[in-house]
């Protein structure tokens, strides 16, 4: 492990922590322009944030310590995802980081411990959410996988790191895959994220709500420590889909300058995405929560194609 | 020194068969624990045996004892064969040291002796099945431990569902010697020899027929669908620590057949591999899918098991694909995914039912539903069985994630693939293979969700207790084991000998922990550190209760419905009304029925059919002499004409 | 000079049983005797120069073999067995009144005298002596079969007396067949089998099938190959314990015995060809029928009877194969298939004393309780069943493997048909045990059945023989390979 | 010595005498005349015995005419009338699949097919052209007639009419095998006579009622400590 590596991990850990909360306000304020609304400022999530910090934590006493460990755990799990994607700066992969399955299933563990703290109050909401979030993460999943799969087979590696790089110094493979993996990924985002048309990040209104209704329970700082994951979460995801379609800009170079011009860059492209992403919520309508299957069915339609589309041609 | 051990190993083992034998009226506790003490010593003699072989990569080879020249009872323990007795090894030292507690709380007397010689006698059989060096040697100790495992599923012979799981076990069990012997048999036919080696002269149709006899055996033992009916039926009925010794190393045992013949006897086609793939898949996803459906947690976990060899027989399909397609690198690492992943498996699966035993034996109920809240009065055992959920979820850091990465990575590279046909065929057995994985981590949150957290429905689960030191050591050292395998498995990989390209899970699990202790020091540096242990919002009901909680089964729902045409149901109602024109309605009842679609349309019409059959054979023996006389006189005319016209 | 020790043996034997005051000095006689004759023949076999052929001046009825001398060897030891485990079992059945007082002396002497027809059947070189003695031992054992006064016992001893003398009819109808044929090739016609042995591939084939396919009907319905085993299960079922385990362990192999005989002398000439195929088809067939009757069976006495029918077919079809590795197991199965059937119905019959009002002749059996009650006799029928069914180690497990890798080098559609039926069989024995063992009364109820003490007696031959098989199955003793290598080789193989 | 064609002609004669009463046994109803039907069966071949031997001079024909007549003409006939007499059975009406008619058209079907059968198995062979030949289909035949009896006939006593009758067929197919030890068909014989005896007791038992069956096997003092039987 190089000076280098670790430079990366701090650097990244930093970028994507002190950013991510900006992006949740960003889609938050376009649906608001969206509506006609002036709506919060893009800085609210990180007064939310701080707020959240100073308040007491209560535990339901039916929780065990389940719900004591959860917060941690899905930070520090999905932290660790977002040291696969590297934001600004894309070092030699050390130790099998950036695997994609690694980091598939480093967001999966963090899943499997919040579902777990929605069933540990022993609220019906709680389970609810549990229960939901769990079936929409396990049907999504073979899409996740083929469109892994896919990128996988574009790029001739397993590793996102070396993903960017070749996206990076080569360029991207063909138009038209990219396309389709842009649109398998933005629905993979959404889903994973929780958005409209899958989840309503807004309400907490009891029958529409999943990933809201695991985190019910949460409070103070462990509400804090939840929300900012879902955003760092949010954040990655997002920043694969642009490094790998948008590479331009990302540094291979650890200079100061190419660092900076990367932050701003990775700033500009995740908030045009953002953009866009909100624009897409405000003109859809949640679906019922069993009309998700077709949904999904057609993201893997979507990164079957680009298998087929590569292996054919 | 090798050998010498493992006969030392045997012998123990036998002692702890014969022992209890001996003294099979004395009901103390004393019997019991020397029995299953001997099972432990064996266990570690055979571990270390293994180990070192594992290590050095030698093959010894030994013949015991040969009464006739076609029949010699040799053995072989090369790095395969040590490999699968580590497995054996290490489940049976657990099981056996939990089992010192656990039987003391089980029914029957002085029969429980005859259950810790049957123990023993069953890890006995196993062992050898794995050392064996030829085919008969092999068939008879597999033999042997049917009819071993058989005693031990009976055991609560008094219970009707102990009866039926019998039934099925032993008919499966029968069915699979059948199809191993007539693969023996062929094997013969086209070598001449019972020795465990390669088939020259090509792959003639009677060494395809062997092979898919043999496939067929195994797939049984292991119980690949649709001949996995026996287990969820067995694994319940049995004691706890049988069904963890069977799930955990009796299928593996199954898994090693299949390995070995392909390995050293077979040079496989492509189709082959196609073949096992298939099944592997199919198991892998139909197992899941009904092991979120079960509401009986060794049901489950017996589906779970359906599902994990689900996975190991996709490895081993792959590595037999990559093997026709000249890939000897790939098909290494599929076969390393797959062997690793039946390591990972009998580790947590044996984990998962020792937990859940104590659970079961603290609740005296198999019903995930009556359970609950059982984190707070069993800590300890709720803390095994998280780490076993978490692996066999396929979580990183810990073992079960690393394996299936492995098999993971290979589906991946099938990039390197000729045919493009046959990558989409890939591509789809790797979507349904992520399917079942995510589906596990759902089902064993439903689990853990249900057995261990929220309000205890049920009062025996209200005041159940942590289970005794022993009951938790043994779990406790495969625990250990998970997190072992998983964190350092790269290293392991490296230390036998194996360059796999692995993600350092140390590395990642560090970087886990930096992150988590960060996070905390962070917190408490800058957050308020108030807590308040009080009544949360429940949406307006004013106190919580048990019965108002999320159940496993609502928790499964979505899956249910998403799943439907998988799951198939049978919806009947009765309804009466007060008036002729059916308008308002008096009364009625209602049933929706899980069919249970292997069992109503394959079992049954067969069990049916030769019902049918056998009966109108029966009808032959109609009870008059007459009759018979009639037979005679009509062969005697048939042999008459035979004469005239054949001879 | 040896056979007139038995026939002395025996007829002390016969006078002593006629002068016995009570049951015990008649049982002990029976005792001896067989144990006597077991001894015999075990000198014999260690000391003497097999074959012996000299008896009876000039003629050569009788002589010796290893073939012989091995199915003696089984008769004794199985004889001696059931004589001890009469003991209790007569004893029993005297006491419900099943057996009359009366009949008892009769009983016993039929007994003895079964012993000593069957040695000198097996010793018999003239192939129309044997017939007369088989004959006979159809008589006797059919008395045996009847003595137990029931309308239904005298039913199934009618059918077992009808169906084996019609067969036999035949048999010897096909032995002249046999002594034309020799008559035509040797001049002077004769039935001695060892003749007949050295001149066999002279003879012509077509004459030879037919007096093969004759005497074939009369020991087939002797040993229970399909269609002539409608007897067997009847007559197995109603005939008390000990006497079941005689029919079974000892009668059966003497129709088997016979056609081993004659398929030797088959084996050297032409017709072969036509004659193992046909064997083969009623060795299936057999098989096929008995494993179907198996299956839903509930009465325990015919279960094991019809496994017997089972066995006989694979015997047949081992012995159709006709290589001398096949011969050498079909004997091997011989053995061992009597010793456990032979334990099988003791174990049964414990039961049947056990359960004897709730034991009908056609209806299920209605055993409850039966490891608190009759743990031994449980496990008894657990342990042989999985005997009978080939698991190892017991050595049926030996012989059926070998025969099927031997039948696999012949036939694949044949094997596939065997395997899947000895399957059902086996699969019928499980669900028998399942069914009827797991049956236990609730445990606040009562139980209403009286425990049978079951004598020391019953329980020892049991034990016993269990053992053996066990040794037998783990060991393989060479010498007593050596002895069967023997066997195979006198039989020209 | 006499003429040797009128010896063959005779014989085949007396072969004709035992077809005849062959279907005789098979189509009647009487128990009575059945008996003594099989009486004169015997008796006939007693002739057939003698015939030969003043054909071929073997003296053990001569034994086994002596023999045939003292039990097969004497004893088991005797023996089965006091049978009968005892269980009072006179007629055995019922049938089974086999009506008379049909049995004697079955039979007549059976001679030719045992003809053809036989021909073929012994072309070529020495056999074919001798007496042996001709008794062996007569023999064979005659034992599948008398088996016919034996299953178309519900009474047991009836049955093993039909067995003697089969009997007779061996013995007859035996006569033209007069190389065959004397001792051997002696002792056939005996074993015969108690296979009848014995089959005939137990036919009385299944024949009649069970109490019955201990009265009267006592009153053969089959029994010996004879017990009142209730």
């Amino acid at each position: 492990m190089n000076t280098d590596f670790v430079l990366y991990l701090a650097i990244n850990t930093l970028v994507v922590i002190a950013v991510s909360p900006l992006f949740v306000s960003l889609i938050k304020k376009v649906k608001a322009w969206t509506q006609g609304r002036q709506g919060p400022s893009v800085f609210q999530t990180y007064f939310t944030l701080i707020k959240l910090l100073k308040k007491e934590v209560i535990y339901s006493p039916n929780s065990s310590r389940i719900m004591r460990v959860t917060p941690l755990v899905t930070m520090a799990a999905i932290l660790v995802a977002a040291l696969f994607v590297p934001l600004v700066f894309v070092p030699e992969p050390v130790g099998g980081m950036g695997n994609i399955i690694l980091f598939m299933s480093l967001l999966a563990l963090a899943r499997f411990f919040m579902a777990l703290a929605g069933l540990d109050a022993g609220s019906s909401f709680g389970g609810m959410g549990s229960s939901r979030e769990m079936s929409i993460s396990s049907i999504i999943e073979p899409t996740t996988i083929v469109v892994f799969a896919a990128l996988a087979f574009v790029f001739k590696t397993l590793n996102i790191f070396d993903m960017f790089a070749i996206s990076v110094s080569t360029g991207s493979p063909s138009l038209s895959t990219l396309i389709l993996i842009g649109i398998s990924l933005f629905i993979i985002i959404i889903v994973e994220t929780s958005r409209i048309p899958v989840d309503n990040p807004e309400t907490h209104l009891e029958l529409t709500m999943i990933h809201e209704g695991m985190i019910l329970e949460q409070s103070g700082r462990n509400l804090a420590l939840m929300e900012l994951s879902a955003a760092v979460k949010m954040t990655a995801l997002m920043a694969l889909l642009l490094n790998l379609i948008v590479p331009f800009g990302i540094t291979t170079s650890l200079t100061l300058a190419g660092i900076l011009i990367a932050l701003i860059l990775l700033v500009v492209k995740c908030s045009i995405l953002t953009g866009i992403i909100g624009i897409f919520e405000s003109s859809m309508a949640k679906k019922r929560f069993f009309q998700l299957p077709s949904l999904f069915a057609m993201a893997f339609f979507f990164s079957t194609l680009i298998i087929i589309i590569e292996v054919f041609s | 020194m090798i050998a010498e051990l493992f006969i030392l190993a045997l012998l123990v083992l036998l002692a702890g068969t014969i022992f209890p034998l001996i003294a099979a009226s004395l009901d103390r506790r004393s019997v019991r624990t020397i029995s299953l003490s001997c099972t432990i010593v064996a266990s570690i003699l055979l571990g270390i045996l293994s180990l070192v072989n594992l290590l050095s990569g030698d093959s010894v080879s030994f013949t015991l004892y040969q009464p006739i020249p076609a029949f010699s009872l040799s053995f072989v323990i090369d790095r395969l064969a040590s490999f699968f007795l580590l497995i054996i090894a290490v489940v049976s030292a657990c099981v056996a040291l939990y089992f010192t507690e656990y039987i003391e709380h089980m029914d029957g007397e002085s029969r429980r002796n005859l259950l810790c010689s049957c123990t023993s006698l069953f890890i006995l059989a196993m062992v050898l099945v794995i050392a064996s060096a030829n085919t008969l040697a092999f068939f008879l100790f597999w033999e042997l431990m049917a009819a071993s495992s058989f005693l031990l599923v009976t055991y609560e012979y008094t219970h009707d569902e102990t009866r039926k799981a019998g039934t099925f076990y032993f008919i499966m069990t029968q069915l699979s010697s059948l199809f191993v012997l007539l693969g023996i048999i062929l094997l013969y036919t086209q070598t001449g020899s019972f020795a465990i080696s390669p088939v020259y002269g090509g792959m003639t149709y009677l060494a395809i027929l062997a092979f898919l006899a043999l496939f067929a055996g195994f797939s049984i033992k292991a119980g690949i669908i649709p001949f996995h009916k026996w287990l969820p039926y067995a694994h319940p009925a049995s004691p706890t620590p049988i069904s963890a010794l069977m799930s955990g190393v009796m299928l593996k045992i199954a898994v090693y057949g299949l390995v070995r013949f392909l390995l050293d006897v077979f040079t496989p086609d492509l189709w082959w591999g196609v073949l096992i793939l298939a099944a592997g898949t199919a198991s892998a996803v139909l197992g899941i899918i009904y092991a979120l459906k079960e509401h009986d947690v060794k049901g489950m976990l017996a589906y779970s098991s359906i599902e994990n060899i689900g996975i190991i027989f996709t490895g081993i399909g792959l590595s037999v694909i990559f093997t026709a397609s000249n890939l000897p690198g790939l098909a290494t690492l599929s076969l390393l995914g797959a062997l690793f992943h039946s390591l990972n498996h009998a580790m947590f699966k044996s984990l998962l039912f020792l937990t859940a035993g104590s659970v079961v034996s603290a609740t005296h109920t198999r019903d995930i539903e009556h359970m609950g809240g059982l984190a707070h009065r069993m800590p300890v055992t709720s803390a095994l069985f998280f780490v076993g959920a978490v692996s066999i979820a396929a979580l990183p850091p810990l073992n079960g994630f690393a394996s299936e990465l492995l098999i993971f990575m290979s589906f991946f590279s099938s990039v390197a693939l000729v045919d493009p046909l046959f990558k989409v065929l890939l591509f789809i057995c790797l979507a349904l293979f992520a399917l079942t994985s995510a589906l596990s981590s759902a089902c064993f949150v439903k689990a853990f969700g249900s057995i261990f957290l929220a309000l205890p429905r049920s009062p025996e689960s209200a005041v159940a207790e942590e289970v005794p030191r022993a009951m938790l050591i043994g779990p406790g050292i495969l625990a250990a084991a998970c997190i072992l395998l998983g964190v350092c498995a790269l290293q392991i990989f490296a230390f036998v000998g194996f360059a796999v390209p692995l993600p350092d899970m140390l590395l990642i699990s560090l970087l886990l922990v930096s992150m988590a202790v960060l996070t905390y020091a962070v917190l408490y540096f800058t957050a308020s550190r108030e807590v308040r242990v009080s009544e949360t919002w429940g949406c307006g009901t004013l106190s919580q209760q048990a019965s108002a909680e999320y159940s496993g089964h609502g928790f499964s729902e979505p899956l249910d419905i998403i799943f439907s045409a998988i799951y198939r149901t049978r919806t009947t109602s009765e309804r009466t009304f007060h008036d002729q024109k059916n308008c308002i309605f008096k009364e009625g009842t209602g049933e929706i029925r899980l069919l249970k679609v292997f069992e109503e349309y394959l079992y049954r019409p067969i069990a049916q059919q030769s019902m049918s059959i056998t009966k109108s054979v029966s009808r032959f023996q109609n009870g008059c002499l007459d009759t018979y006389l009639l037979y005679v006189f009509v062969t005697i005319i048939a042999l008459i004409i035979f004469l005239g016209w054949f001879a | 000079m040896i056979l007139i020790a038995f026939v002395l043996v025996s007829v002390v034997s016969l006078f002593i049983i006629a002068a016995a005051r009570n049951h015990r000095q008649m049982n002990t006689v029976c005792v001896a005797q067989a144990l006597i004759f077991a001894i015999l023949a075990a000198w014999i076999a260690l000391f003497e120069q097999v074959p012996v052929v000299s008896f009876l001046v000039g003629s050569q009825y009788f002589f010796i073999d290893h073939l012989g001398l091995f199915e003696v060897l089984i008769a004794t030891v199985i004889f001696a067995c059931a004589a001890v485990y009469a003991r209790g079992y007569v004893e029993g059945l005297l006491e419900s009144g099943e057996l009359e007082k009366g009949s008892l002396r009769l009983f016993y002497a039929a007994w003895a005298l079964l012993l000593l027809v069957i040695v000198l059947a097996f010793f018999s070189d003239n192939l129309a002596l044997f017939w007369i003695f088989a004959e006979l031992t159809t008589i006797i054992s059919a008395m045996l079969i009847a003595i137990l006064a029931a309308r239904e016992n005298i039913d199934a001893a009618i059918k077992y007396i009808f169906i084996a003398s019609i067969s036999m009819l035949f048999a010897f109808v096909g032995f002249i067949f046999l002594f034309e044929v020799s008559r035509v090739h040797l001049g002077t016609g004769t039935l001695n089998w060892t003749v007949l042995m050295q001149h066999a591939a002279a003879f012509s084939p077509g004459m030879v099938i037919a007096s093969f396919v004759l005497v074939f009907v009369g020991f087939a319905a002797k040993s229970g190959i399909f269609p002539f085993h409608t007897w067997l299960p009847e007559a197995h079922a109603k005939a008390p314990s000990a006497v079941s385990a005689i029919l079974s362990g000892v009668l059966l192999n003497l129709g088997i015995y016979g056609i081993i005989r004659m398929y030797a002398i088959v084996h050297q000439t032409t017709a072969i060809a036509t004659i193992a195929p046909m064997l083969t088809v009623f060795g299936i067939l057999t098989i096929g029928i008995a494993a179907l009757s198996m299956l839903p069976q509930k009465n325990l006495k015919k279960l094991v009877a019809f496994s017997s029918v089972e066995n006989m077919g694979i015997m047949l079809v081992g012995l159709a194969i006709s290589t001398p590795v096949a011969l050498f197991w079909v004997l091997f199965h011989i053995m061992a298939h009597a010793f456990t059937k032979a334990s099988l119905f003791f174990s049964s019959g414990i039961l049947h004393r056990q359960y004897r009002s709730r034991f009908s002749s056609d209806a299920a059996d209605e055993i409850k309780d039966v490891f608190r009650l009759q743990p031994l006799a449980a496990w008894g029928i657990i342990l042989g069943g999985l005997a009978i069914i080939g698991m190892p180690p017991f050595p049926l497990f030996f012989s059926e493997f070998f025969i099927m890798l031997q039948l696999g080098a012949v036939s694949l559609w044949v094997l596939a048909v065997m395997l899947v039926l000895l399957f059902i069989a086996a699969v019928a024995l499980g669900y028998f045990v399942l069914t009827t063992f797991t049956q236990v009364s609730a445990p606040d109820t009562p139980s209403d059945i009286e425990p049978y003490r079951t004598p020391a007696s019953m329980k020892a031959p049991i034990i016993f023989l269990l053992v053996v098989l066990l040794v037998v199955g783990l060991v393989l003793p060479a010498w007593g390979m050596a002895f069967l290598n023997q066997i195979v080789t006198e039989l020209k193989f | 010595m006499i003429d040797t064609a009128i010896v063959v002609g005779i014989v085949r004669i007396l072969f004709v005498c035992i077809i005849i009463t062959a279907a005789y046994i098979i189509s009647t109803r009487n128990l009575l005349s059945v008996v003594s039907v099989y009486a004169l069966q015997s008796l006939t071949l007693v002739c057939i015995a003698l015939a030969l031997w003043s054909l071929e001079g073997s003296i053990v024909l001569l034994e086994i005419a002596v023999v045939t007549f003292i039990s097969k003409v004497l004893i088991i006939p005797y023996f089965i009338a006091t049978i009968q007499e005892k269980i009072r059975i006179k007629r055995d009406i019922e049938f089974h699949y086999l009506n008379p008619t049909t049995s004697l058209l079955i039979s007549m079907a059976l001679m030719l097919l045992i003809y053809m059968a036989l021909a073929r198995i012994m072309e070529g062979t020495p056999a074919r052209e001798s007496l042996f030949f001709f008794g062996a289909v007569l023999g064979i035949s005659l034992m599948l007639m008398g088996m016919m009896v034996t299953f178309s006939r519900k009474r047991a006593i009836t049955k093993v009419l039909g067995f003697l009758s089969m009997e007779n067929g061996v013995l007859l197919f035996g006569m033209f095998v007069t190389e065959l030890p004397f001792i051997i068909e002696f002792l056939i014989i005996i074993d015969l006579i108690i296979l009848v005896i014995l089959t005939a007791i137990l036919s009385v038992g299944i024949d009649s009622t069970l109490e019955d069956y201990h009265k009267r096997l006592h009153r053969f003092h089959l029994l010996e400590e004879s017990e009142e039987v209730p």
